[in-house]
């Protein structure tokens, strides 16, 4: 018993993480129709970012306090988000209006490409260290009632923390500013939205931006785990199933989803994988994310697809 | 034209694999700017070209392909899956595939495998080693081991799954429990792996991870509170980027050692330093030179370099070889202790002889452990069992020339 | 005006119906096959063959094979890799396990095997669209990387898992020289090409098509959706399958999981995006793009710096080489949505107008 | 004057059909007569699209039935409903973008097309001989539509009239029985109207066919149909000869207004 | 009012537009819309009139087509550099051929989306008020997504968008496409009654040219892709070759639909 709410615990911790991810996915999918293959390279590049000047603030400044480096880390790096998201527009986005998904996702492709070129060159492709000093030694609880107890990480207690904070952040966004109209226009159809007068290029700077700012607490976080490096980027493919049982157009889908998915997978590996070998956590996610699919082909909160004519 | 003997290097220094592959690289890079700097090998100067893989098998078999066209005398495909594939094609391309510390166990069977010389060591070798080193820890012989629980957390691919065949015969012979716990490439998610862990309270972990898997298993450890004193890593998870980051959170840490450590103290290093380096014309930071993985670099050029050396010696000194010549020379490596003091590596590495039966040449390894700040050898010399490891090298080549219908090499055929 | 159809006038339908029926493609064609057949094999070096053409060959194939199931029938599949990886391993085990098993044997019957498999996974796309039907088939994708690794009856019980192949013949002429195997390779994709050119422009090619650009309309008129995007899942992982066992058998010779990861789905997608979804030609250029371009770069790039005086280190080509990558990515669909065989036949379209701007 | 009527080829009752709150379709009943062409007109949102829609199987209502030639069908998919005869065109263009028009009216004849898939690969025999029966066929209908010059190009680049064109062509190609077209002349000026008020009329008059037509040019209504069903959110209130529609006053308040 | 007194506010001066780099769509076409006025642009199927209006509203590029001659000038400011958000700023609006609603929004929310340039709260609202009278169908189905509506109700549903944003200018094509007749009244009659109460100036396609002509006060006809003929609304809709082609009519009669044999005839000013 103690170590089933053990694993769900740490199921439910994995998902918040994924969600974290999954939300850049949701914002720009939500903003233009473009499933943004190159979120995983933002994560990495952000992070890249971030733990670099972490490193660089001091040597230039002379300062020496880690909170001060971390938060001038963190705004420089949001600011470099800010660079990209401008030069996506200008370059990619804007002489693409009105082009298929496809195009799209293609030439968001070609991004991924770039920023993985651009982020190792200029911030090297060594594993660089993100420190906000997270705990990182585990807390047990329960030990009275449980044999063993319960093992609980703070540092992802704070990461999940994080997470709903910014979830919750975002869909006030959206609810309240009115953008969020705005943004599922453009995504149902550029041109009309163009016509009506909402200025796709402003738009599309300040959700790229906000998907970079999200990308960059997804990579603080998960760099802070992991140490910063190339294979960051491969979360994306962790957070794939969450996005698409979430739906692809839902900010609190991408958190059930990663919930659901955080959890499946982990009970799944502990619990089916012994039976078979184990490694069944990827493809199991993919096929409970698919069996949800079957039931409501939109994902879970998603926006129903809509066929007639 | 002044002579020249090609070398390829397939290396990666982009991609999931990067931090490893950089230090490795530059550690070989600069090993042969040594011997140049030496005056090459009998007054043959070293050429070589780099060819960057990013870990992926179909782009080093390009690699491999566009390099081996400029006169390759051997090739390193660095990767178990490239080796694997390039396996295949090196009898025909007449170019030995020399696998240092990596690559298909089985093939130290020279009489199978012509082309291959895994030298120094392969993975069962480090298996092993590491279940002598567990032994010793529980006090004594390998007796010691029953009864205990030994998971073995493996990167997910023939490179993690080497050890298996020989760890699972160990248990059988000796009475432990092994649990297997694959982790999906590239290995930045471990939590399932961990928390099973933690039920399943094994008395050791043996950690068979390459790039973040490393560091992300020992980062797993620290957070579920297991002891990393009970860690043992295979020698591609033992070296400072797979710590660094954790520095403190990784004490006690055990890797095993394909003989060397990092050796910054030793004499090949300062050599490097001070005729590489110090002429501007060192591949990495400096302060890289010496640590685990440039080591690896260096032995590993060191090695095919000095086949090179035993074919000229045959062949015609002051010669550049082909392909054949040099894998004769592979093939006849007698590294004595003398020699390897000459070269620098005194200290380094105990001395290797191969032959036609066992392209291998040696089976020693130490451990190292992490203090947190560096690695420190916590075990004297460790011989894999000859008894344990020969049969199975044997049969598994066996299998192997049975499937392809090759025919054992001749006796005479070993002397040519 | 070179190019110009003006004077061509058909006399029936059939000959409207030609796969090329403008008399300078034809030409073109025959040219090209000229080369390919016998040219190439004549003058190109060891190194062109084995690792550029011969990949490049079955890439394209592959994307083949994917451009019918994405391009033509508008089913995202990421699954792509897996089924090359079924069809490399259902062959190899035949070729394995049953003595005397013929290569030509073995490919078909791995191109089942992917079949099989593709259709089970196809299954969903009769319920779930678009992107979505993305999870279905990347669940295809880790399933099988993980089944062949765990379950070791697909291998042989080697215990890394991985395989290999020697001896390889078709009709009792030994496939193991570069020339023999470029051959094989482009005698194989230039049959399926025409098949599946041919399957393209017939019935079958149309009511894929219907359902991908509109499949409520394309029911109304009597297209049975199940029974279309089945038979594309089916075509398509037959090719893709066949690709993989050629991967597998002629390329690499021995190959892990690993050799048909997710990342082989995602660069065979991007292939038949970047040449042009629903075009048999754009596979083949987006094919060379995606296969060819970035060892062309890395080749290139060191010289171009040496021209400017600069040197390059290894890291900052393989950087350069990714960043240049995307970027043309980029700039080739801006400048043509549609992708390369799209821009080309732009390109023939100025061509017949020539010299006149419009 | 009228040409003579054969029997009821299709026969609509009591169907009902309603979408969450929204009842689109209550209780309607009436049927279509051998070659006549039958109009459903109302205001914008009474129903008329979901009537075809029920008939060609795009929407299952919830209540009553349809039969065609006698034969009842509830819960029939649209490839049954295809088989059995019926063409549609769509109000919203419903063309296959990425081809060209003629692919798109080829599609209109995969019915009648029986090779298999091995055969089509490999384009032999029968399969070759069929494709180019068919094109034939298509080629007819090219020339009667008048959109020969556009043979090749993509429809998705057409003006909206030539696309409705298209649209007719591909449900002519089923060499349908009962014909329904949706609103086929919208976006089209008296002129182009003139046109496609000569192919209706012709294919009914050549080929028999029996034509359904949704239209809200009451010009072209009164001239070219039989007879006349009004919709009005949901449901019939009128049925007759257009003269007759056109003295019912229920149908001039609810959708003629005054000046018709 | 003739087209003359009033000043240009739209004035478009021989533009060539090319789709794909290839098919050259206009060629030439010049217009002028004066303040205050309904102008009407008639032409067969292809003939160019959506080419135009894109033009004017810079909604060309989506399309891959783009101005290679010729100057679009709006109150003597040169616009073809204008991103189509910075034209609705200055008042010019376009709703477009084939509805275009926001599939998965409401109704409501496809009108609300059309004030985006707006901000005060009460004035949208009104708007809002104004739309729904004008078109009372689509109150009542102001909350279903706009995809579910019948084919007339998003025809309405774009119009009143476009007239949320309070527009200067508006570019119509084809409004009365799938709108019963009533209906089509109505929207010219609104058309009618904002031109007249708040001076709102209209650039409108249309197929129904008897409804156009008599709404409009100027009228150009187009032809592939140039104008063939232009002039006052009434004089065009006296002009022989308009009556019969355009209004359908034989002499002064309309022609019965049913009566017209010689569909394959095709008079054109061009050859
Ligand atoms: N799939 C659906 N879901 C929800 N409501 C629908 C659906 N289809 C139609 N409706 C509603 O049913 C009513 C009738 O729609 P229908 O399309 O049949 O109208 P119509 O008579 O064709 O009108 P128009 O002349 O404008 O085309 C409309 O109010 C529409 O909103
Ligand atoms: N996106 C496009 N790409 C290529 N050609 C196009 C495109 N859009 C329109 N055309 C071509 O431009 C010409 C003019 O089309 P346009 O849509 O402007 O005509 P229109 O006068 O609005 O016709 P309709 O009354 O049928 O709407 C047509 O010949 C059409 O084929
Ligand atoms: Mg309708
Ligand atoms: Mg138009």
């Amino acid at each position: 018993m103690g170590f089933f709410l053990e694993t769900l615990l740490g199921g439910l911790m994995a998902g918040m993480l994924y969600a974290l991810v999954a939300l850049g996915f949701v914002l720009i999918f939500k903003a233009s129709g473009v499933f943004n293959f190159a979120q995983g390279a933002m994560v990495l590049f952000a992070a890249l970012a971030m733990a670099r000047f972490a490193e660089w603030v001091p040597a230039w400044t002379g300062l020496d306090n880690k909170i001060v480096a971390n938060v001038l880390a963190f705004l420089l790096a949001g600011a470099v988000m800010f660079v990209v998201a401008w030069l996506v527009e200008l370059l990619v986005l804007r002489r693409l209006v009105n082009q298929e998904a496809a195009t799209l996702l293609m030439a968001t492709l070609g991004i991924t490409y770039f920023l993985e070129g651009v982020g190792q060159t200029i911030f090297g492709s060594s594993i660089y260290k993100i420190d906000i000093g997270m705990p990182k030694d585990p807390v047990i609880v329960f030990d009275q009632v449980f044999q063993g107890g319960i093992l609980i990480n703070k540092e992802d207690v704070i990461a999940a923390c994080i997470a709903a904070g910014l979830v919750a952040l975002l869909t006030l966004f959206f609810q309240k500013t009115g953008t969020g109209r705005a943004l599922r226009a453009v995504a149902d159809d550029h041109q009309a939205a163009q016509s009506i007068g909402i200025p796709l290029d402003r738009i599309w700077v300040i959700v790229w931006c906000v998907a970079g700012v999200v990308a960059l607490v997804a990579g603080m976080i998960w760099g802070s785990k992991l140490g910063v490096q190339f294979s960051l980027a491969t979360v994306a493919l962790r957070a794939l199933p969450v996005v698409i049982l979430g739906g692809l157009t839902s900010v609190p889908g991408a958190i059930i989803g990663g919930l659901i998915i955080g959890v499946g997978e982990k009970l799944s590996e502990v619990y089916i994988g012994p039976l078979v070998g184990g490694g069944i956590e990827i493809w199991f996610a993919y096929v409970l994310a698919l069996g949800f699919l079957l039931i409501r082909p939109q994902g879970l909160f998603g926006e129903k697809i809509i066929d007639r004519v | 034209q002044a002579k020249e003997q090609f070398i390829p290097v397939l290396s990666y220094r982009t991609g999931p694999y990067a931090p490893n592959g950089t230090p490795w690289a530059n550690g070989y890079i600069d090993y042969m700017k040594l011997v140049n700097a030496r005056g090459g090998i009998n007054g043959v100067k070293l050429a070589w070209e780099e060819c960057e893989t990013g870990y992926d098998t179909a782009r080093s078999v390009e690699c491999y392909e566009r390099l081996k066209g400029k006169g390759a005398s051997f090739v390193q495909p660095l990767s178990t899956g490239a080796t694997f594939a390039i396996t295949e094609k090196a009898p025909v391309d007449k170019i030995p595939v020399v696998t240092i510390g990596y690559g298909r166990s089985e093939s130290a069977d020279g009489t199978v495998f012509k082309w291959n010389f895994p030298i120094a060591g392969t993975y069962w070798v480090a298996s092993d080693a590491i279940l002598q080193a567990i032994a010793k820890k529980e006090g004594g012989g390998m007796d010691k081991l029953k009864g205990k629980k030994i998971a073995l957390v493996y990167h997910d691919s023939p490179f993690g799954k080497e050890p298996i065949p020989l760890m699972q015969e160990r248990a059988r012979m000796h009475g432990y429990d092994l649990q297997l716990l694959p982790v999906a490439h590239p290995g930045v998610e471990q939590k399932s792996t961990w928390l099973q862990i933690r039920q399943a309270r094994p008395d050791y972990v043996v950690l068979w991870g390459w790039g973040i898997m490393n560091t992300t298993a020992i980062k797993e450890a620290q957070a579920t509170g297991y002891p990393r004193e009970k860690m043992y890593g295979v020698w591609w998870a033992g070296a400072e980027p797979d710590v660094k980051d954790v520095a403190d959170g990784a004490k006690g840490y055990n890797a095993v050692t394909m003989q060397h450590g990092a050796e910054p103290q030793s004499k090949v290093v300062k050599d490097i330093l001070a005729m590489v380096h110090e002429k501007g014309q060192g591949t990495g930071p400096k302060d890289e030179v010496g640590q685990v993985l440039y080591m690896r670099g260096a032995m590993s050029a060191m090695l095919g370099i000095e086949g090179i050396r035993a074919a000229q010696e045959r062949f015609g000194k002051g010669k550049v070889m082909t392909g054949e010549q040099v894998r004769w020379g592979l093939e006849n490596l007698n590294l004595t202790q003398p020699k390897l003091d000459a070269l620098g590596f005194a200290g380094v590495m105990r001395p290797i002889s191969t032959s036609c039966a066992d392209h291998m040449g040696a089976a020693w390894a130490r451990i190292h452990t992490w203090d947190g700040k560096q690695w420190k050898f916590t075990s004297d010399w460790l011989q894999a069992d000859d008894q344990v490891i020969k049969p199975l090298v044997k049969s598994t080549a066996a299998k192997y020339a049975a499937e392809k219908k090759l025919e054992p090499r001749t006796p005479a055929d070993c002397q040519s | 005006m070179l190019y110009r159809e003006n004077g061509q006038f058909k006399t029936s339908y059939r000959s409207d119906q030609q796969i090329f029926p403008i008399r300078q493609d034809r030409v073109v064609i025959a040219l090209f096959a000229l080369v390919a057949f016998v040219l190439v094999p004549a003058l190109a070096s060891d190194y062109t063959l084995r690792a550029l053409l011969i990949p490049f060959l079955i890439m394209a194939l592959a994307a083949l094979g994917v451009n019918i199931l994405v391009g033509y029938c508008g089913q995202i599949s990421l699954g792509s890799g897996a089924f090359m990886a079924v069809g490399a391993y259902g062959a190899f085990n035949f070729f394995a396990r049953i003595d005397g098993m013929p290569l030509l044997g073995a490919l078909v019957l791995g191109g089942l095997c992917a079949t099989a498999f593709g259709l089970l996974f196809g299954l969903p796309s009769l319920r779930v669209k678009g992107l979505y039907l993305a999870v279905a088939t990347l669940a295809a994708q880790f399933f099988a990387d993980w089944m062949f690794l765990r379950v070791k009856w697909f291998t042989m019980d080697t215990p890394s898992g991985s395989v290999s192949v020697s001896n390889l013949q078709v009709f009792g002429l030994p496939i193991e020289s570069d020339i023999s195997k470029y051959l094989f390779c482009l005698s194989v994709l230039v049959v399926i090409g025409i098949l599946a050119k041919n399957l393209v422009r017939s019935a079958i090619g149309r009511e894929w098509m219907a359902i991908r650009d509109m499949d409520v309309a394309a029911a109304v008129i009597g297209i049975r959706p199940m029974y279309a995007k089945l038979s594309a899942f089916a075509v398509s992982s037959f090719i893709i399958g066949v690709a993989g066992v050629l991967w597998a058998f002629v390329y690499l010779g021995a190959w892990e999981p690993a050799a048909f990861s997710v990342d082989m789905s995602f660069r065979l997608l991007f292939m038949v995006i970047i040449g042009g979804l629903g075009s048999i030609m754009g596979s083949f250029i987006g094919a060379g793009f995606i296969v060819l371009l970035p060892i062309f770069l890395n080749q290139f790039l060191p010289v171009l710096a040496g021209l400017v005086g600069l040197e390059i280190s290894t890291v900052g080509i393989a950087h350069a080489e990714l960043m240049i990558f995307g970027a043309l990515i980029v700039w080739f669909l801006i400048v043509e949505p549609h992708g390369l065989a799209k821009l080309w036949s732009t390109g023939k379209q100025k061509l017949r107008l020539w010299p006149f701007p419009h | 004057m009228r040409r003579p009527f054969g029997e009821v080829v299709l026969e609509v009752e009591n169907i009902s059909l309603s979408f969450g709150g929204v009842k689109a379709l209550s209780d309607i009943s009436f049927d279509v007569r051998e070659h006549e062409v039958r109009a459903i007109i109302g205001p914008n949102g009474a129903g008329k699209s979901s009537m075809l829609n029920c008939i060609n199987g795009v929407y299952q209502p919830q209540q009553g039935a349809i039969r065609f030639r006698g034969r009842e069908f509830r819960h029939m998919n649209s490839r049954q409903v295809a088989e059995m005869g019926v063409g549609r065109t769509f109000q919203n263009l419903a063309l296959f973008k990425g081809m060209s028009v003629l692919d798109n009216i080829m599609t209109g004849r995969n019915l009648k097309i029986r090779s298999n898939l091995l055969l089509q690969a490999l384009r032999i025999g029968p399969a070759e001989r069929e494709e180019i029966r068919q094109r034939e066929f298509v080629e007819h209908i090219i020339d009667f539509l008048e959109i020969q010059p556009w043979r090749k190009t993509p429809v998705g680049q057409l003006p909206y009239g030539l696309q409705k064109r298209v649209d007719l062509g591909r449900a002519l190609a089923m060499e349908p029985q009962v014909l329904l077209l949706d609103e086929p002349m919208a976006g089209m000026n008296v002129e182009e109207k003139q046109d496609m008020c000569r192919f209706i009329l012709d294919v009914n008059d050549e080929f028999g066919t029996t034509v359904v037509l949704i239209e809200h040019d009451m010009g072209v209504v009164m001239d070219i149909s039989d007879r006349v069903v009004v919709l009005d959110y949901g449901r019939k209130i009128g049925d007759g000869t257009p003269q007759e529609v056109r003295a019912n006053e229920d149908v001039v308040r609810a959708y003629l207004g005054t000046s018709h | 009012m003739t087209a003359t007194a009033a000043p240009i506010v739209l004035d478009v001066n021989g533009i060539e537009v090319i789709y794909n780099h290839v098919i050259l769509v206009l060629k030439g076409v010049s217009l002028q819309v004066p303040e205050g006025g309904i102008v009407a642009l008639l032409g067969g199927n292809g003939a160019g009139k959506t080419t135009t209006l894109r033009a004017v509203s810079n909604l060309l590029r989506g399309e891959r087509g783009e101005v290679t001659k010729g100057s679009i000038e709006l109150r003597g400011e040169r616009i073809e550099n204008l991103s189509p958000a910075q034209l609705v700023q200055r008042g010019v609006v376009q709703v477009m051929e084939g509805r275009h609603c926001f599939a998965h929004l409401t109704i409501e929310e496809n009108l609300l989306t059309g004030a985006y340039t707006r901000s005060s709260k009460g004035e949208i609202a009104a708007s809002l008020e104004k739309v729904y009278t004008y078109f009372p169908r689509l109150k009542t189905r102001r909350t279903s997504q706009a995809a579910y509506t019948s084919g007339g109700e998003q025809q309405m549903c774009a119009i009143g968008r476009a007239l949320m944003a309070q527009p200067s200018l508006v570019l119509l094509d084809e409004p009365s496409m799938g709108l019963a007749p009533q209906i089509v009244e109505e929207v010219f009659e609104i058309v009618k009654d904002l031109n007249a109460r708040e001076n709102v100036t209209f650039l409108l396609a249309e197929q129904n040219t008897s409804m156009a002509l008599r709404y409009a006060n100027y009228g150009y006809i187009m032809e592939n892709g140039r104008v063939v003929m232009d002039g006052p609304a009434r004089e065009l809709a006296d002009n022989e070759d308009v009556k019969e082609f355009y209004l359908g009519m034989g002499g002064t009669e309309r022609k019965s639909f049913r009566e017209v044999k010689s569909y394959r005839r095709r008079k054109r000013w061009l050859a």
